[in-house]
C-alpha cells in the first residue's frame, strides 16, 4: 500500500469531502495561500477557492461563533485552530453554544461542525504551545472527541467527523505530521467509537491516545524482548468511548496502563482507569494504572520538557514491575 | 412619526397587534411568575417591542435572528405562537425546544429564530455565521443579530464585525440601547460611542428612536434590502427602555433608577400607545379597532397559557436525549 | 455558636481581609452598589469604596486579563465570575496566563489572584447557567481549586485562598448562598489540602465535594437507619488534594462512593476514584463508584433537571448495593 | 527627522546603541538557530527597533512592559542583558526564567518587562492590570502594552480599552503594524481603521513613523507623562516592518511578499541606518564612533552566546518547581 504522511491525509480527506459535498468550507488563519503553519492544508485554496478556504484575522472566538452560526444554517464548517493551546480562547463558543444547541432546541438544531487542533509537546515550542487540552473537550457533553494515532486513522476519522451531524473536534499529534503510513487509495471511513487492537497480547494491556499509541507500541517491543505479550489498543475516539472492548482486553490480560499525552490529573487516563476498574475490577491483578503527561506546564527547556511525557521506556518499566506484581501503590 | 414604506392598512395592523402580542405574552409570563407557576427566572421585553417588530417586520421567514436573554419579544416578532412559547417557559413537552430549552434558550428553527442565549453577547458568532452560510450558500437570506447596549463590552462584538466588514456579510447589528445592563447605567459601562466603534470597522452605523415603530421599520427596510444586495453589514444603535426589572425578581430598583424615570418612559415613550396614536390621528384604525386587536390577543394568550399549564413534562426517559444529533 | 449563611460569611471573610490587607480588592459584574445579583457582596463598597470594590462592563476576558496583570503588579484582586458558566470565556487568561505565569517566569512573577464563581444545577436556569465546571479548572497545573460545603467552609477557605500567592478558583454552591451554618466570630483559617471527615463510619465512604457534601450526609442518615455506618468525606480542596485523608478511610471501609456535580465522565469522581484505586485497591470489596451529573447538557424543564444530579436517596441505594455486594458493573 | 526631548549626546548615543543592540541581539538568535544549536523556533524584531527603543526610552524602570511572542527587541529596550537572555533562548538554568519560558515568554521582573506572550493579544488584559494596580496602589508607573497589528483582531483588546477609558487607566497601547500577521496582509485582516476603533472608545490616537526613532521617542514622552499625570491612556499605532520571516524558519516569502518590497524597507527605512545618518550629519556622532559602539555590542554578544552555550541546563528536579508559589 503507498504510505502518505498525516499532513497528506488530512489534506486528502478535506479534498474528498469538499469535493463530495458542497456545504463544507474551511475557515481559520492562513489556511489558505499559507496552507497553514505546518502546511497541512496546501493546494486547497486553489482547489476550492476563497470562499471555501477562508483565510480569517487573529480571532478565534469569532470565527469559531462563525462556524457555528454557520454550521446551524446549512453548513459544514472545519474549524482550523491552529495550536490545541488556543481552545481555551473559544471554549464559550465550542462549549457553551456548539455543544449545547442540539439539546437546547430539543433537537432542532443541528451543528455538524469539525474543529481541527492539536496536541503534544517535546517540540520546545513551551507551555503556551504544547497542551494536549482533549479532556477539557471531552468533560462536555454535546461534543465528541477524535485522536487519530497515524496518517490512516487520521484519514478515516475526518471524513467521518465531517459527516458526522454534531461538533467533532479532532486532535492532531504535532510531531506526527511528517510521518509516513499505510493509507489506502480509495475512500474509507472510521467509525466512532470503535478501538483498534493494534497488537494482540495476554499479560498486559496499554491503552494508548493519540501520540501514546505508538509509545505503547513501542513499549510492546521492548516487553516482547523481555517475553512479555503486551496487547495495545487505540480508543481512536474518547468520546464516544469503546468501553466494552477496553474492558474486554482487561478482563482478558488483568493488568492495564493507560496512557495519555494530557495531564495526568483529571485527564484521559483518570477516565479510562476508572472505567476499567468499575468493570473489571474482579478479573485485575492490579488497579489500572494511569500515565498522563507530569501535571506541570510545559516548560521550555529541552532538559525538562522531554520527562514530562511519557516515553516507551517507562511504559515498558512500569509493565514490567506491574506483570511483576511489584507496583508500590497497590500496597 | 415617520411613515415607512409599510404604507398599507393590513400592515400597519399587524405591527400594532405584534407589539400588542409581545406585551400580552410578557404580562402573562410575569403573571405566571409571580403566581410560582413558572420555573426558574425571565427577562421582560415590554418596552422595547418597537424595536423587535420594526425590524422583524422586515424580514422574510427565511432571514434568520439571534436573540438574548431577553428573547420573548425577538421571538413573537420572528413569527412564534403562544401555545408552544409558554409551554417552552413552562417546561413543557409541546414547548418550541421539547422545555429542555426555556426562557432563556428559545428558539423556533421554522420561522427563521436561531435561539435566545443566555450568554451576554454570545449569539454574535452565531448570527454572522448564518450571513456566512447564506452567502456560501448563495441564498439571499439576512440575519439581524440583537443584543443589548451591555453586550457592547464583550470582544467578541469586534472580532466578528471585523471579519463581517471584510467579507461584506449580509448581518445586521442590531443593538438595544435600553439605558441598562443589569443593575448598571450604559454611561458607566460602555466608553466613547458604540456607533463609531462599528464605524470604526468601517460598518455603516444608524442610531434610531426604538420607540417609535415606524422609524425603526423604515430603516429596516432600507438596510435589509442593501444587506440582501450584499451592500451590509449595517450597525443600528436602538434607543429605547425595559420597563420591568432586569429579571422578573428585580423589584426594588431604585438604587439603580428612579420611580420618575420609569414613569416618564412608560406614560410619555410607550412604542405602542405612540403607534396608536398615529394610527388614529392618520384616521387607520379607531380606538374600538385597537381594543378589539387587543382582546383577541388577550384571549389567545389566556387560552395558550392554560394549555401550557396543563401540557405534559416530557417523559423522563428524554433527558439523555438530544445530546446528540443522529 | 452564631449561624450565618454562606452568603454572609463570604462577605465577612472579604471584608476581614481587605481590612487587614489594602492591596485585596474585588472586581466583576455589578459587585458594587448592587452587591451582586446574589447579593453576596453587599455593604462591600459602602466601606471600601469604588476604588476597590468596581463594577465592570460585561467583559469577563477582560477583567480577568487585567486581574491577572494586577496581580503580578503587587495586588491582590478577588475576580468575581457571576456564573460558574462563563469560566469559558476567560479560559485563556485564567488557563494560559494566570495558571502557567510563575512557571513560565522561573518563579520570578505571581499570581495572587482569587476567582470567586460557582456551581450547581436544579435552580431552572437551563444549561448555560447551571454547569459545574471545576473537573476542567483542576487538570491545568498552576491552579488551586476550593470547593466550599457550608458558610464555615467558605468563609475559612476564602480567606486562606486571598492570602495564598497563587490562582486559586473557589466554587460556591449557588443553591447554598442563603443556607446558615454555625460560624465563629474570629478569625480563621482552613488550610487547602486538608480533607474534612464530617461523620465517621465503618461500613462505607462517602465522598463528596461542595454541594453533593450535604447530599452524602443525607444519604449517611438514611444509611444509618438501615444500620449501615458510613463515613463522610469533604476534600475541601480538589487541587492540592488530600489523597492520603481518602485512601486511608477507603482502606478502612474498603468500599467507596464518590459524589460530585460536575459531569461523570472525565470529571472529578474519575480523578478521586483512579487514586482510591490505585493506592488502596487491595483493601476494596469493590471499585470506587463514581456519581457525577449525567453527562448531559443541563435540562431546564423541571422534569429533567433535577434527575440529572445525584440525590441522598441514589447514593443511600448505590451504597446499599455496594454494601450488600451488589454492585452490578462489578461482574 | 524631529527632535525630541532627549537631545543631548549621550541620550542619543545610549538610543543607537540599544538599537544595535537588539539588531545584534536577533542576528546572533537567528544564527543559532540556522547552527540548530536553539531549541524550538523564535520571531525576530529586525526592522522594528525604532519602535521598542523609542517608546522605552521614554520610560522609567519601575514603568511595565509587556511584550509579545516577537519580544526580544522590546526586552533588551526595556534593560535587560544578553547573559540572561542567552541563556533563556537555550534553556540554560541561569536564564531570565531559569530556562522554564523560553523566547516566547522571556520576562525581566527586574526591569518591568512582564513577560513575553505566546498567545496573540495575550497580555492586553495584563498591561491594564498593571495599570490598574499602579491606580490603587498610587504608585505613578505607567504601563506599555505592545502588540502588533494582526493582535487588533482579539476582541480582548476592546474589552480592555473600554475599561482603560472608563477608568482613566495610565496604560499606553502600542500597536506595532509591521504590515503582516504571519503570511498574510494587514488590509485583508483589519477592516476600517486601526485608530479610530481605539478613538471610537474614547481614546486618543496617534499615528507616527515607527522607523524614525525620535519621532517615536518624541511622542512617547509626551504620552508617558500625560499618562503619569493620570490623562490616559492613549494608543498609538506605529508603521513598521519585520525584516526577516513571521519566524526563523520562514524562509520562502515570495508567495506573500515581494524580495522587492523587504529590500526597500531594508535599504531605505532602516532604523539604525536613519539614526545613524542623522547623528553623523548632526555632528553628534561620526561613523567611528557608531562603528565602535556596534563593535562592542558585538563582542558583548558573542560573549553572551558563548557563555550561554557553556552553560548548565536546569536539574531535573527543577521539573515540578515553580508550579506553585510558597
Ligand atoms: C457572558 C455573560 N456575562 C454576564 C451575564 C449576566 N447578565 C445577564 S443579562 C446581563 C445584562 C445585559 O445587559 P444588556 O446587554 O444591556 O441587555 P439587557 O438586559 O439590558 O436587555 C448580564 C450582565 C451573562 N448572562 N452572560
Ligand atoms: C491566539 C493566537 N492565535 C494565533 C497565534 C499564532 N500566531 C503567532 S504570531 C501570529 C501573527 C501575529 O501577527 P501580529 O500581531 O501582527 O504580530 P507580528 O508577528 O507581526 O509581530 C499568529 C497568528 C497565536 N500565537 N496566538
Ligand atoms: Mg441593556
Ligand atoms: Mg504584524
Amino acid at each position: 500500500m503507498r504510505e502518505i504522511t498525516l499532513s497528506q491525509a488530512v489534506n486528502e480527506a478535506l479534498a474528498e469531502e469538499m469535493r463530495r459535498d458542497p456545504t463544507v468550507f474551511i475557515i481559520g488563519e492562513d489556511v489558505a495561500e499559507a496552507g497553514t503553519p505546518f502546511k497541512v492544508l496546501s493546494g486547497l485554496v486553489e482547489e476550492f477557492g476563497t470562499h471555501r478556504v477562508v483565510d480569517t484575522p487573529i480571532a478565534e472566538p469569532g470565527f469559531t461563533g462563525i462556524a457555528v452560526g454557520a454550521a446551524m444554517t446549512g453548513t459544514r464548517p472545519v474549524v482550523d485552530l491552529m495550536f490545541g493551546d488556543f481552545l481555551f480562547l473559544i471554549m464559550d463558543q465550542l462549549c457553551n453554544q456548539a455543544a449545547k444547541t442540539h439539546y437546547m432546541s430539543g433537537g432542532k438544531l443541528n451543528v455538524p461542525l469539525v474543529l481541527r487542533t492539536n496536541l503534544g509537546a517535546t517540540r520546545r515550542s513551551a507551555a503556551q504551545h504544547s497542551q494536549s487540552l482533549h479532556a477539557l473537550v471531552a468533560h462536555i457533553p454535546g461534543l465528541k472527541v477524535a485522536l487519530p494515532s497515524s496518517a490512516y486513522e487520521a484519514k478515516g476519522l475526518m471524513k467521518t467527523a465531517i459527516r458526522d451531524n454534531n461538533p467533532v473536534v479532532i486532535f492532531e499529534d504535532k510531531l506526527m505530521y511528517q510521518e509516513k503510513a499505510p493509507v489506502p487509495e480509495g475512500e474509507f471511513l472510521i467509525p466512532f467509537g470503535v478501538a483498534n487492537v493494534l497488537r494482540e497480547g495476554h499479560d498486559i494491556t496499554l491503552i494508548g491516545t493519540s501520540s501514546m499509541v505508538q509509545v505503547c507500541a513501542k513499549a510492546a517491543d521492548i516487553l516482547a524482548k523481555d517475553g512479555i505479550s503486551a496487547e495495545v489498543i487505540d480508543p481512536r475516539t474518547i468520546v464516544p468511548l469503546d468501553e466494552a472492548a477496553l474492558v474486554k482486553s482487561a478482563k482478558k490480560t488483568s493488568r492495564v496502563i493507560v496512557v495519555d499525552e494530557g495531564h495526568q490529573s483529571f485527564g484521559v487516563t483518570s477516565e479510562i482507569a476508572s472505567r476499567i476498574n468499575e468493570k473489571a475490577f474482579y478479573h485485575l491483578d492490579a488497579p489500572a494504572l494511569r500515565m498522563g503527561a507530569m501535571d506541570v506546564p510545559v516548560p521550555f527547556s529541552p532538559a525538562l520538557e522531554d520527562i514530562t511525557v511519557p516515553t516507551p521506556e517507562g511504559v515498558a518499566e512500569a509493565a514490567r514491575k506491574l506483570v511483576r506484581g511489584e507496583m508500590i501503590h497497590a500496597a | 412619526m415617520e411613515n415607512g414604506p409599510n404604507t398599507n392598512t393590513d400592515e400597519y395592523l399587524r405591527i400594532y397587534a405584534q407589539m400588542a402580542r409581545i406585551r400580552t405574552f410578557e404580562d402573562n409570563a410575569n403573571q405566571l411568575y409571580l403566581s410560582a407557576k413558572m420555573p426558574g427566572l425571565t427577562h421582560m421585553y415590554s418596552g422595547q417591542e418597537a424595536v423587535a417588530v420594526g425590524i422583524c417586520e422586515a424580514l422574510r421567514t427565511t432571514d434568520k435572528v439571534t436573540s438574548t436573554h431577553r428573547g420573548h419579544g425577538h421571538c413573537v416578532a420572528k413569527g412564534a405562537n403562544f401555545k408552544e412559547m409558554f409551554c417552552e417557559l413552562l417546561g413543557k413537552e409541546e414547548g418550541y425546544c421539547r422545555g429542555k430549552g426555556g426562557s432563556m434558550h428559545i428558539a423556533d428553527q421554522s420561522n427563521g429564530n436561531l435561539g435566545a442565549n443566555a450568554i451576554v453577547g454570545g449569539s454574535m458568532g452565531i448570527a454572522t455565521g448564518a450571513a456566512f452560510s447564506a452567502k456560501l450558500l448563495g441564498t439571499d437570506d439576512v440575519t439581524v443579530c440583537f443584543f443589548g447596549d451591555g453586550a457592547t463590552a464583550q470582544g467578541l462584538l469586534y472580532e466578528v464585525m471585523n471579519m463581517a466588514a471584510l467579507w461584506k456579510l449580509p448581518v445586521i447589528y442590531a443593538c438595544e440601547n435600553n439605558g441598562y445592563s443589569e443593575y448598571t447605567k450604559t454611561a458607566e459601562i460602555a466608553a466613547g460611542s458604540i456607533t463609531a466603534r462599528a464605524e470604526a470597522f468601517g460598518i455603516e452605523a444608524h442610531t434610531v428612536d426604538g420607540q417609535d415603530v415606524l422609524a425603526v421599520n423604515a430603516l429596516s427596510e432600507r438596510l435589509v434590502a442593501r444587506a440582501r444586495r450584499g451592500e451590509g453589514p449595517f450597525f443600528i444603535e436602538l434607543m429605547t427602555y425595559r420597563y420591568h426589572g432586569h429579571h422578573v425578581g428585580d423589584i426594588n430598583r431604585e438604587y439603580y433608577r428612579t420611580k420618575d424615570e420609569e414613569k416618564h418612559w412608560r406614560d410619555d415613550r410607550d412604542p405602542i400607545t405612540l403607534f396608536a396614536r398615529h394610527l388614529m390621528s392618520e384616521g387607520i384604525a379607531t380606538a374600538e379597532d385597537l381594543d378589539a386587536i387587543r382582546a383577541g390577543i388577550k384571549d389567545e394568550a389566556s387560552a395558550a397559557v392554560a394549555y401550557a399549564l396543563a401540557a405534559k413534562y416530557p417523559d423522563v426517559s428524554e433527558v439523555d436525549m438530544h445530546v446528540y444529533a443522529a
